[in-house]
């Protein structure tokens, strides 16, 4: 499976709204839900944010995973919540959680990759004031989303090269080489960005 | 020295780039299940040690922190194809602020500690304990109390919950020690 | 040359699986090498046939197969140690079937990638060519003694010592070489193993391939170290397009090259 | 894909250096080149030479250089464009010399690396393309201008959009040009530019290189590719042992590795 862009298509109402406003909203709503603890307020909540969820068209299909995972793990939580207190606890707070992701998830599949990185970048924008640099974190960025891909082949060829001594399962055998392997990457990878001409700011703070 | 130096700052911006790509791989790896609960049991936590291990507190710190802002953003990145905002605010996002904490105490213990230490016996020793304090205990520390207030479990049984994880984490923390410390002999100076 | 008394033989493989051909090593080399056999192999990935319907069977001691990028020769070579197992068909080497036997194919089949780096572990030559022997459990003096030995047939004793990681991509080669000749397979197969290699050390590879007991079975696209094979493929687009001698097989390639 | 239009744009390098040569480029060919002169050039690690006493002016447009491994070559190429600065000695490209004028001399000596999947910065083709454009601050629109006008030039148009990781080598390797063409260096090194590509990539490349307005200088162990070159150049044990036209260096080369 490739990285890919969850909120590719979404043109829905919600896609239009900046990200800066739904994240800040979502902030909020997840605080008042911690306040919150009359069971039919969090219930309505919960089925607001379902519509939310419905009405903003996303695509269902990569949910799937995720709320499968998230509901199996609060069936858990309600069960032994019901048995350590009293079941009406155990309902408040699957619901609490419940509403926040699927809030969260509308947000995360109504906004563009690139959009969600923007606004990442203008939140840590100060570090420039802590001696960081906005530039490079946005370097690093997509250097990781390039290198991913490229890190899988590294792992299926060490592997596979182990494979030939009887090695591919031995964790020491398949990590060192994976691990020296990305270091060469590394090495000549700043290396090429050097010889493009990247220049960033002289280093203020010693990593 | 002749060769002309990449700027350090280009360098640790590759370093962080390529670790963090190398833990983001190593969860697409498919996590192991539990009987029917998905615990994310995931290789991910071998990355993020020795990101710390071998890369140090800050650039270790900051590859795990990439990974963990591109998941947030939306990458389905972290074990069995998740992403987005949900993994932060659900059980189990404490943990993912651990591993930014994690690596770095275990690039502190690694840099100012393990590596300084002579003798195989003492630096494997000490190598560990790095591991296990920082990618063990501090990741921990994070993501226990994080259920607990999210979930509304206590404290007790969110703990014994993680002891779920604890087995894997502490086979990944020998293997990190193990692979950490024979790269340091071939790559000198890595932390220099 | 590469003295190897204690080939394994096929052991628990012939309970399972009919009369396995005996091997015996006699006087520096085999008497017999156990032949490999496609029969009607295909390969696909995401329903693309990367090999189309191969049936080959291959008893020659030095093989080479050449084509374009993309043809499908790294995944015809990775057929034959199980590393990649066919879609359709089977691979048999001798009486042992990559799709059951996958463990004692390994044995008899090493594999020399391309990338050196893939292959070394340890930060020091001889604990790295060791490392894999653990495996066989053989006992540590005899562990030694065979690495010694596999040094010295390569003729890179002096490098048993050297840190892995500062020797040149051609020191790194032969090292990787070494690490899987000490584990005394009866086929060696390279992917491209002379990339990175200068015209010397491109030769001396030559010669350790010619003076091998093994067979060897070459993907390159270095046409000119397949001069004294004995035979050579080539694959174009999944198939075998044509399989002679090497100097034809070369001038039919150049000719499909030039096209 | 990432935008970023928070790159630092390089500041005023022009101002500490003296009178560049102005070069005019005119209808795709370059009207004259600087020449690039080595003066008296020690390149040491580890107080080892890796390169003794090297004087020499490049000025033709197709230099080849040959050598073993280990010789220095990568040490030498690396020279040229400030990638390595001499421990002892000076490198000037016209008037500019690497160890003061980094940055200017980056952007007319472009560099092609063995691997170009470590030379691919970004997801997406065009935006790999584009990122050093970038560092040249050239503004957005003329970045497209240019990315699709280099595209176009290499005839590898079609791939703009592709992700970078899914390229075959061969395509790889024509990003990777293009990527350093796109900011119109007056030359290109190139480390071993075909190690990993099948007969045909390589004449397809050779015959690219061939069409170049730009200095091309090659460091191979693919003889065959520089039958056309002007000079080849043949480094042995950190100098250079000759130096001339192709055909005497290679064989020269030949019978240095056979001895
Ligand atoms: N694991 C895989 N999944 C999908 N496609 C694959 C896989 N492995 C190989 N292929 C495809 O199969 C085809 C043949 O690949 P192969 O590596 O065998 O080619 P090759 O002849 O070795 O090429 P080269 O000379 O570039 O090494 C290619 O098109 C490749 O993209
Ligand atoms: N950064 C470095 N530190 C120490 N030694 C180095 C460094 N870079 C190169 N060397 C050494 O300098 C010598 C020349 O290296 P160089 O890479 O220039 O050789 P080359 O001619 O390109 O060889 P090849 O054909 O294998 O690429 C080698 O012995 C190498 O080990
Ligand atoms: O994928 C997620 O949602 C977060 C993963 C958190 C996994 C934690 S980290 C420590 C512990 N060890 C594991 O293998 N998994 C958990
Ligand atoms: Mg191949
Ligand atoms: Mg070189």
């Amino acid at each position: 499976m490739e990285p890919r862009m969850i909120a590719a298509n979404n043109t829905s109402y919600l896609a239009r709204i900046k990200p800066g406003w739904k994240f800040g909203a979502l902030l909020v709503l997840s605080i008042a839900l911690y306040l919150i603890t009359n069971w039919t307020v969090l219930l309505a909540l919960f089925i607001f944010s379902a519509a939310i969820l419905l009405s903003a068209r996303v695509d269902f299909k990569q949910l799937r995973l995720p709320l499968i995972s998230i509901t199996i793990i609060l069936g858990v939580v309600f069960i032994l919540l019901g048995l350590q207190t009293d079941w009406l606890n155990a309902l408040r707070s699957v619901l609490r959680l419940l509403t926040m992701c699927l809030l969260a998830y509308a947000v995360s599949l109504t906004t563009k990759f690139e959009a969600m990185l923007e606004l990442f970048q203008q939140v840590a924008s100060p570090v420039r004031f802590i001696g960081g640099n906005p530039a490079q974190i946005a370097l690093a960025l997509s250097m990781t989303i390039r290198f991913i891909p490229e890190l899988k082949k590294v792992y299926t060829e060490v592997r596979e090269a182990q494979h030939a001594r009887g090695l591919a399962n031995n964790p020491l055998a398949v990590t060192v080489p994976l691990v020296i392997r990305s270091l060469k990457i590394a090495d000549e990878t700043a290396e090429a960005l050097d010889a493009r001409g990247y220049d960033s700011e002289p280093a203020k703070r010693r990593f | 020295m002749s060769r002309n130096p990449s700027s350090s700052q280009t360098k640790n911006t590759v370093y962080i780039a390529v670790f963090a790509a190398m833990i983001a791989a190593m969860g697409l790896l498919p996590p192991i299940t539990l009987g029917i609960i998905p615990v994310p049991i995931t290789l991910q936590t071998l990355g993020v040690m020795l990101a710390g291990a071998l890369l140090g507190p800050w650039r270790g710190a900051m590859s795990s922190l990439v990974v963990v802002v591109l998941a947030i953003a939306g990458l389905p990145l972290l074990s069995g194809g998740r992403g987005g905002l949900g993994v932060l605010l659900g059980p189990t996002g404490g943990y993912l602020v651990g591993w930014v904490f994690g690596s770095l105490v275990i690039g502190a213990l690694f840099k100012y500690w393990v590596l300084r230490r002579t003798g195989n016996a003492a630096r494997f020793a000490s190598g560990l304990a790095a591991v296990v304090i920082g990618g063990i205990g501090v990741i921990y520390l994070f993501g226990v109390p994080w259920t607990s207030v999210v979930t509304g479990l206590d404290l007790r049984t969110s703990l014994i919950g993680s002891a779920a994880f604890l087995p894997g984490d502490v086979f990944k923390a020998v293997v990190t020690t193990l692979v950490a410390l024979t790269v340091h002999r071939s790559y000198r100076g890595l932390m220099s | 040359m590469v003295n190897q008394p204690w080939i394994k033989r096929p052991r628990s493989a012939s309970k399972r699986c009919c009369a396995a051909k005996r091997l015996e090593y006699r006087a520096g080399a085999f008497v017999e090498l156990p032949s490999i056999r496609l029969e009607n192999v295909f390969v696909r990935y995401d329903n693309r046939d990367v090999l189309q319907q191969i049936s080959i069977d291959l008893d020659e001691k030095r093989i080479g197969i050449i084509g374009a990028n993309g043809a499908g020769k790294s995944t015809l070579s990775r057929l034959l140690n199980g590393l990649v197992l066919p879609t359709e068909g089977t691979v048999h080497i001798g009486e042992l079937n990559t799709r059951e036997h996958a463990k004692q194919i390994r044995r008899q089949v090493g594999f020399v990638f391309q990338n050196p780096a893939n292959q070394i572990i340890m930060p020091i030559v001889s604990d790295d060519i060791a490392f894999g022997l653990k495996n066989l459990s053989l006992p540590k003096n005899e562990r030694q003694v065979r690495v010694a030995q596999t040094l010295g047939e390569l003729n890179i004793s002096h490098l048993a010592d050297r840190e892995t990681h500062t020797l040149s991509g051609g020191e790194q080669q032969m090292v990787a070489l070494a690490s899987v000749l000490a584990m005394r397979p009866q086929t060696v197969v390279f992917d491209e193993p002379t990339t990175m290699l200068d015209l010397r050390n491109r030769l001396a590879f030559q010669k350790e391939i010619a003076k091998l007991s093994q067979r060897a079975i070459v993907v390159t696209h270095d046409l000119e170290i397949l001069e004294d094979f004995e035979r050579v493929l080539v694959v174009t687009d999944g198939t075998i397009a044509f399989d002679g001698p090497p100097a034809d097989a070369i001038a039919h390639y150049r000719q499909w090259s030039h096209a």
